[in-house]
């Protein structure tokens, strides 16, 4: 494994809180095995807004205390088995979310203020089982409740993109949670497929799809580093990959024996 | 052409529940909402612009801002339909998403919410569509509710539940009283069959029609362009149908 | 004048709302007689951030009823002499924003939500003269007071940007004020420098920087339709010319005598 | 090197108080401010980055988030310092950038407050820069609050002013108090006449220092790099200078 690998993977800490992209939008899988190797545990992860491959992972390999979601799930490769065994045994404390606030928490910690409004979630039992969340009344208008989603600070924000330029700034393209992730996390670690010479802000066309070094602590190049999951522009989804992991790891001896021969990057046959 | 697949029938019937939307989003791994929204444009082509937004879709993805566009959409009141699965559907049209047993440590644990919590609000037309249709699925009242119904009077609500289809049947939601009403019941199936299977009480006529089959022109269109166009985002679904087909075709020659 | 330019401003009724962009964001310049010309009145601008040259015109044409902004000016080339003289004659309402209020309440509009809290204004005259502007004790926390900005929610947007495609696509690079602007707005009318052949969706290079035709009513060509302004990445500010409006607008027969001569792209000599 | 130019000595001392920081906003008709930050960041070479952004300016622009990116990164603590100007400060360094007269219908009207309602609160160091210091300028008290200079206890804050720089002295804000001290005095100014050209009270030593002019190796990296730099975004204040300095040297020449 790369070095800079594990040196990004030492800047988790026990009990940190990590954000982490949906599986289409670019998932660093190139990190899991060097955040595993690593065993910072303990951690709080943020799904943005949905969790997959990654989550069920980290849950497995025993890292994870809580899990902030609005999903867990492989898609087509059905149910994240490690996850939903962590729920069933109460192993890791579970804060069910609806996508959209998972955005707003971000966009909170995006503006600096302490909460953002949202619509719907009243009656539902997401909202009653997030003390955490609050209902006021709109001071515009009369009797109108209105759901207030805290700020989501992440400690760390991982995900990985297609490229990077040499000062740091990384091409996101319209994956724009993806930015919102990095201006709400502390610091935000990236892998990519390139690094290429020429800076990313020097024309409009490729700063339209840039997110600024500003945000950035930390690149390292990871070719094919989403894999399993595929990265939009660059190449598909690897499902029969997935299917087996789901098969695999139904039992945590299953999954132990999976892992084992993970590398986190597709390996040239 | 030979007669229409059970799963014809069924994507008939939600491009129908779509007429007049001009905007419609469906889930990753929907393939039968998919070709609905597909044969809505299709029928309602150089009348009516109907954009399809495929959520984690390259091809089917019109939005630049990242996956919370979908949902500031739906809240600018640009989403006017969407689809809605569910592990349990209650009666009152209540959706749970996240498991069986007690919250949180659940026996069956599903992925989770996703968005319904949102959406059930604020997208005008809610079609829930679950294939399943048994006590299991649709039960008297669900686990969780990862989004209600209804709402109580004074909260903001511009969406909802307009109708439930399932393999069996299609039911419309009436949220004043609330609950459903058979409106039509699929060929092949019969209303003491949907009574066995539907946990929750619904009202019906006394003789339910039938969910019509579709005419040549629909048919023909769904079984070229539409299925054409779903190949390139499901091709594994687009293949068992056309092989289905296939088999109908050989199975109807002889006569 | 184009006719396509003449039928966009029709869309635009009198005691409508319009959302302009700051000066180097795009403003459709080429817009402005066409509004002019069409002479619906009693508007109500929403400047994003900020004025300039356009929103001085449509003040001096008598458009205007309300002003809502941060600021009005025209940068180097000093005050904006008509909106200047209208505030002082008590002729315009002026609603005194700032900047990031202005961005919370197209976002709030955005989000489909009633309002955005924002950090800073306790203490401000700002905030004091805005009675549609709320403080709230942040449920959050104990003694934190916070101010709350209604949705901003325009009737129509209107801006300048360097292409569009023939689906009504419009490429807007960085400049995500326009987006913002779009979203909240219930129409969005787009004056571009070009318009291309191929889809801007169709590669995720240009789809990155894109507004989908979702949020756009009617695009017009108007080739260096920003002029007197510049337009990022296309052509610099013409300072020359904003002095000589400054100057000549200094009285309202100046400005009439100005505007008499104003087509709103620059004509080859 | 003939000696620094009056505003060789602003920028110096601009440069001097952005001392330490990782990212500096400079508006965008800001030449100085903008001087003052590209010396630090040339002063700062091969030890720690300094970032500079210049509103509306392409060329020093890292954003790619339209214009509302600047505020946010401020509320995300991530802009250490930022200028403030004013046709008004008064002496608790609340900043009128609206206008003289009774509010709405002013006087004189000015732009208006633009960021500072909110940047004014959220960057720990606000440098108030105004060159001209006159009665006018530095009054008791401003017509139109833009921006307070403190907050009550409770209200959050995480920045506000520090420093005023006028063309004639530096003062240095102390928030408890709250008030301006007079920090050191530009070569060719006295007591008095500080004294006489500002509205406000102010503590000062009895005997106030000069502000110190920069040494050899500041003013070339001053008049070489950064004057290059400058004259990108400003050509028009980069030629003014370019032309005083050599004056400067033609005067200086026959010594």
């Amino acid at each position: 494994m790369a070095q800079d690998l594990r040196d990004m993977a030492r800047r988790v800490t026990p009990g940190m809180s990590l954000a982490l992209p949906v599986d289409y939008a670019g998932v660093s899988m190139a990190m899991t095995r060097p955040l595993i190797e690593h065993g910072a545990g303990g951690l709080h992860l943020v799904c943005v807004p949905t969790g997959g491959l990654q989550v069920d992972m980290l849950i497995g390999a025993g890292l994870v205390a809580t899990v902030e979601t609005s999903a867990v799930s492989l898609g087509e490769a059905g149910g994240a088995p490690r996850f939903n065994d962590a729920v069933r045994q109460g192993d890791i404390r579970i804060l069910d979310a609806t996508c959209p606030a998972i955005h707003a928490g971000l966009m909170a910690a995006q503006k600096g203020v302490p909460f953002l409004p949202i619509r719907g979630l009243i009656g539902s039992d997401v909202l009653a089982n997030r003390p955490d969340w609050r209902v006021i009344d709109n001071p515009f208008a009369a009797s109108d409740p209105v759901a207030l989603i805290p700020a989501i600070r992440p400690d760390v924000a991982i995900f990985h993109a297609p490229m990077a330029d040499r000062e740091g700034n990384v091409w996101i393209g319209r994956r724009r949670e993806l930015a919102a992730m990095a201006y709400a996390a502390s610091e935000t670690l990236v892998t990519v497929e390139r690094i290429v010479d020429r800076s990313l802000l020097a024309d409009e066309m490729t700063a339209a799809g840039t997110l600024p070094a500003l945000y950035v602590s930390a690149v390292a190049q990871a070719p094919r580093g989403a894999w399993p999951y595929g990265l939009w522009g660059e190449y598909a989804s690897d499902t029969d990959e997935l299917m087996r992991y789901a098969a695999a790891a139904r039992t945590a001896k299953g999954f132990a024996e999976y892992m084992a021969g993970f590398v986190g990057q597709e390996v040239p046959a | 052409m030979s007669a229409a697949l059970p799963r014809e029938i069924l994507i008939c019937t939600i491009a129908r529940l779509l007429d007049g939307v001009r905007h419609v989003a469906v889930g990753a791994s929907s393939p039968m909402p998919a070709a609905g929204a597909m044969l809505r444009r299709a029928l309602d082509d150089g009348q009516r612009p109907v954009r399809l937004s495929i959520l984690g879709s390259v091809e089917h993805n019109f939005f630049t801002n990242g996956s919370a566009e979908l949902f500031d959409s739906a809240g600018q009141g640009r989403l006017d339909a969407f689809f809605l699965g569910g592990g349990q559907i209650d009666g009152q049209a209540n959706v749970n998403l996240v498991g069986v047993g007690d919250y949180p440590q659940v026996k069956v644990r599903w992925p989770g919410s996703f968005g319904s919590a949102y959406l059930y609000f604020t997208v005008p037309r809610v079609i829930l569509f679950r294939e399943e249709h048994s006590p299991r699925v649709l039960v008297d009242k669900v686990d969780f509710i990862s989004a209600p119904g209804t709402s109580a009077p004074g909260v903001y609500r511009t969406g909802g539940p307009v109708a439930l289809l399932t393999g069996k049947a299609l039911f419309r939601f009436d949220k004043a009283r609330p609950g459903f009403t058979l409106e039509s019941v699929h060929p092949g199936h019969d209303l003491d069959e949907i009574r066995a299977a539907t946990g929750f009480a619904f009202d019906h006529a006394e003789t339910p029609a039938a969910t019509p089959a579709p005419d040549t022109a629909t048919l023909s269109l769904l079984r070229g362009r539409v299925l054409d166009e779903l190949a390139e985002t499901y091709p594994a679904f687009a293949a068992e149908w056309r092989s289905d087909l296939a088999a109908l075709t050989r199975e109807g020659s002889p006569a």
